[in-house]
């Protein structure tokens, strides 16, 4: 079964005015936003520029804005998001640079990532009768870029650290032994770091990979908070009362 | 735990939060008394004169407005922070909002002032 | 066409700037495809600074009351307009709104009710719409 | 070292992982290095492959060169690239009678190979990884490994770049430059720009993967490639910390990699002529589905998270049965086919990338008359993420 489906497909070139180009592609409704996409590329327009590389939801180069919506188009399924003649419209990661097309600098999203210097390969969870700590294995979040494209703060405050570092300072932190370097806690503990975050959830709503960001960072507020607290009592840090 | 500096990112979330719940209460409390529990939902302005001349009355005004403008002021500079201003900006924005919150205080002294005074 | 100048070439991709685009302060208000959650930001938003605007407007026409009874007392007769009635409900939904969903806000920035805070907006929704209902009957009925 | 003119020249076509491990010793080298790559980086054979780190075994019984070279690269890019892995090490799991007979021919080339390895009996298996089949009867713990394409590419070419090297994707070369014999450089269209340039260089070394053989012919060369896609699917769940081979010889879904909270089947083969767009069979999603839950019968109720396949290129002729085919790499230097200043490398694996750029970068270094030993085995790569940053 074939669909035939129209993408609307934001279009730029650098010293070009933006524009959106129309096209028709017939389908398997089964195959993926990323593979319609790829077809296009292939059989209509070799001047269309996208990112993608593993088409596994594992590298996290293909994010992008689907009908208003941050998807991986690469685990997005076509009969998932339309319907036979169905229209996508197709943009790049809001918030980040355009440089053509689709695709955007992901420059200021890895500098964040580099402040906070999360290790990509953590602890995998045991399955059953295995030890914790027995394996490893790669980090949830796969570093695609749309938990700050759909970020309201992202959008105004490009100073802002963002759910994706954020979410791993708070893995750091939580990993026993893991502490951040002082400009790491100068970019999550400052104006433009955690306490920037206005709860709207929208990380949360569109992360592919199960990150949570937002959860993630109000656990974080938490810690901060509870911290904070006790300074000012001179209780001294839970931490330090731990290690004796 | 760590160095704590010149971190005081959290300090504003936290009054912001704490203020939040006090005026959660204080507002209810200006709201039943001022226009709920009020013939007309107005107090009229011998009432009006009759009633902040009690001083508990007085006091618990004055906190009502401090903590209302202060929570405004902070809120108003969040905002105003989440355009990702330039750290002179941000500056000038915290004295203003500093400055405007002061004033809204000292006017509100001096009207209760006025007013407990007035014949 | 001459051969091209490759250092400028260089800076197009991958990764030059570092930084991000400045202010789309519209997308605050783009809620429309979002999620709740942004429903309640933008809520908190625009009553949080509606009330600022509200305050200034109080405080101000406070200072009516320096001026003797007359000019109070017409302001007073003024609010009883059913226009002014009806702004009347607006402030106390914005007040509501803002307080129930900063009330939430809070709870989560402490790290309780994180995973419940989809479904605690809409237990507070219902709560603000039945507390304005209330607010309503009583403002009009005055 | 970037302020001084380099006096040798290097463009590199392709961006996968043979083309940014070539750069990346291109550039420890001396070489002023030019990496374009028509789409992504990984964008095409490496970014969709099964992730796996050869530990060999797969490669050991039939094809001892491609098994040895890739214990060999296991353990050198286990040192270059130490954060960027899952090493949880892999099983050959027997379940039948014929897998029995298969477990001797393999662990003797293990040996033969120098790839560590442990028996295991079926409980001692399922001991280690509970969700396996109770029919394993018994199984090799050998030292595979589970990486990330992309990121690996990126580790590669965000060291080149640290070294001088510039890097542009979404360039794609049209025509190889040429005077008279000689190969100069190459036209590209840049598609990020929109625009079409030249470039020029003393040497080009074509990494094209599968699309290898479309350069060569740019230079009138024939380069015998046969582009053999596979299917994988990726399923939600990890069902294992090893990856899970059937301890057999290659066939359809004979491998599990578990790789973050998914685990992925394969792989499925057969030809195509273009590997620009490639359809997937629907038959091959389910003889994974198949195949795989023999190993870990709860895949079964797993759902799928991923579809996708890639173009793998071999190194042979059309009408090859291509699972015959050997798995090693063939760097080609076309003085051989009478033109100059043209190298190309196709086949391999990406764990033996660096192995791949190695002795293409000798190659090219012989033809300039350079003599710089190659670092690559030993020089720790930057973070992938300074790919995006430096």
């Amino acid at each position: 079964m074939m669909w035939t489906i129209t993408l609307k497909i934001a279009r730029y070139k650098p010293g070009e005015p933006a524009r959106t180009d129309t096209f028709q592609v017939s389908i398997d409704p089964e195959r993926t936003v990323l593979d319609s996409i790829e077809k296009i590329w292939a059989e209509q327009d070799r001047s269309l520029v996208f990112r993608h590389a593993c088409h596994h939801a594992s590298c996290g180069s293909c994010a992008m804005v689907v009908n208003g919506v941050e998807i991986l188009p690469c685990i997005k399924l076509i009969k998932d998001v339309t319907k036979p003649g169905g229209t996508l419209i197709i943009e790049p990661l809001h918030n980040f640079p355009v440089i053509s097309d689709l695709v955007v600098d992901m420059g200021p999203f890895f500098e964040r990532m580099q402040i906070v210097k999360m290790p990509i390969v953590g602890p995998a969870d045991p399955l059953p009768n295995q030890e914790p700590n027995e394996y490893n294995r790669f980090d949830d979040c796969i570093e695609c870029g749309m938990c700050l494209s759909a970020c309201p703060v992202v959008a105004t405050d490009s100073k802002y650290l963002g759910p994706a570092a954020l979410a791993a300072a708070y893995q750091i932190l939580s990993s026993g032994d893991g502490n951040l370097s002082a400009q790491a806690w100068e970019a999550v503990d400052g104006e433009h770091g955690l306490w920037r975050c206005h709860v709207a959830f929208e990380c949360s709503a569109v992360c592919p990979s199960n990150v949570d960001p937002a959860g993630k960072i109000m656990a974080l507020r938490r810690r901060m908070t509870v911290e904070r607290i006790r300074h000012l009592l001179g209780l001294g840090s839970s931490k330090k009362k731990r290690e004796k | 735990m760590e160095p704590r500096n010149q971190r005081r990112g959290g300090l504003g979330w936290f009054g912001q939060a704490v203020s939040g719940v006090l005026l959660l209460i204080l507002l209810g409390l200006h709201m039943i008394a001022h226009h709920f529990v009020v013939e007309g939902g107005l107090r009229t302005y011998q009432d009006v004169l009759n009633y902040i001349r009690q001083p508990l009355v007085a006091t618990v005004e004055l906190i009502f407005l401090v903590v209302v403008s202060f929570h405004a002021m902070l809120g108003l500079r969040a905002v105003l922070f989440d355009l990702g201003l330039n750290t002179v900006q941000e500056k000038w924005v915290t004295r203003g909002v500093t400055i405007l919150g002061m004033v809204m205080v000292a006017y509100g002294i001096w009207l209760t002032i006025t007013l407990v005074s007035q014949v | 066409m001459p051969p091209v100048d490759s250092t400028s070439e260089s800076k197009a991709y991958p990764g030059q700037s570092g930084r991000l685009p400045r202010r789309q302060v519209w997308r605050w208000f783009a809620f429309a495809k979002r999620s709740l959650g942004t429903w309640g930001f933008v809520l908190n938003r625009v009553a949080g600074l509606g009330l600022v605007v509200y305050l200034m407007l109080h405080l101000v026409v406070l200072s009516l009351l320096t001026r003797g009874p007359d000019g109070y007392n017409a302001f007073v007769a003024l609010a009883h307009n059913p226009i002014f009635l009806l702004l009347d409900v607006v402030l106390i939904a914005g007040i509501i709104g803002h307080g129930l969903n900063g009330l939430r806000v809070a709870l989560i920035g402490s790290g309780i009710l994180v995973r419940w805070q989809h479904q605690m907006l809409i237990v507070l929704g219902v709560l603000g719409v039945v507390l304005l209902a209330i607010a309503a009957f009583l403002v009009f009925r005055i | 070292m970037t302020s001084t003119q380099k006096s040798h020249s290097a463009i590199v076509i392709g961006g996968g992982s043979t083309g940014a491990a070539v750069a990346h010793d291109l550039a420890l080298r001396g070489f002023e290095v030019t990496l374009v790559e028509r789409g992504e980086i990984a964008s095409g054979t490496t970014g969709r492959n099964h992730c796996l780190l050869h530990s060999g075994g797969r490669y050991c019984v039939n094809d001892r060169e491609a098994g040895i070279e890739c214990i060999e690269e296991n353990m050198i890019l286990r040192r270059i690239m130490p954060d960027c892995m899952e090493l949880n090490g892999g099983l050959f799991a027997a379940f039948d009678d014929a897998d029995m007979d298969y477990l001797p021919l393999l662990i003797e080339g293990c040996q033969a190979c120098e790839i560590p390895y442990k028996k295991l009996t079926g409980e001692e298996a399922r001991r280690l990884e509970p969700y396996l089949s109770p029919q394993a009867k018994a199984a090799l713990w050998v030292p595979d490994g589970v990486f990330e394409p992309m990121r690996m590419c990126m580790a590669f070419l965000a060291t080149a770049k640290a070294n001088g090297a510039k890097v542009y994707p979404f360039t794609q070369v049209e025509e190889l430059l040429m005077e008279g014999t000689q190969v100069t450089g190459v036209r590209v269209w840049n598609r990020i720009a929109n625009r079409r340039y030249n470039l020029h260089a003393q040497i080009v070394i074509s990494a094209g993967g599968p699309w290898a053989e479309e350069i060569a012919a740019m230079a009138g060369i024939d380069v015998p490639v046969i582009v053999a896609p596979g299917v994988m699917v990726s399923m939600t769940g990890r069902y294992s910390q090893h990856v899970i081979n059937r301890c057999n010889k290659a066939d359809d879904g004979d491998i599990i990699v578990p790789q973050r909270e998914t685990s992925i089947i394969g792989t499925s083969s057969w030809t195509v002529d273009d590997p620009d767009y490639i359809d997937i069979p629907e038959d091959h999603v389910a003889l994974m589905l198949d195949r795989g839950s023999q190993m870990i019968p709860a895949l079964k109720q797993a759902s799928s998270r991923g579809v996708f396949t890639v173009a793998r290129p071999l190194i042979g002729r059309e009408g090859e049965d291509e699972r015959e085919v050997s798995r090693t790499f063939e760097c080609f230097d076309h003085d051989e086919d009478g033109i100059g200043g043209f190298v190309t490398i196709s086949g391999g694996k990406t764990t033996t990338a660096r192995a791949m750029a190695e002795k293409t970068v000798d190659i090219a270094c012989r033809k300039i008359g350079l003599d710089v030993p190659c670092r690559t085995h030993e020089t720790v790569l930057l973070s992938y993420r300074a790919f995006y940053t430096i």
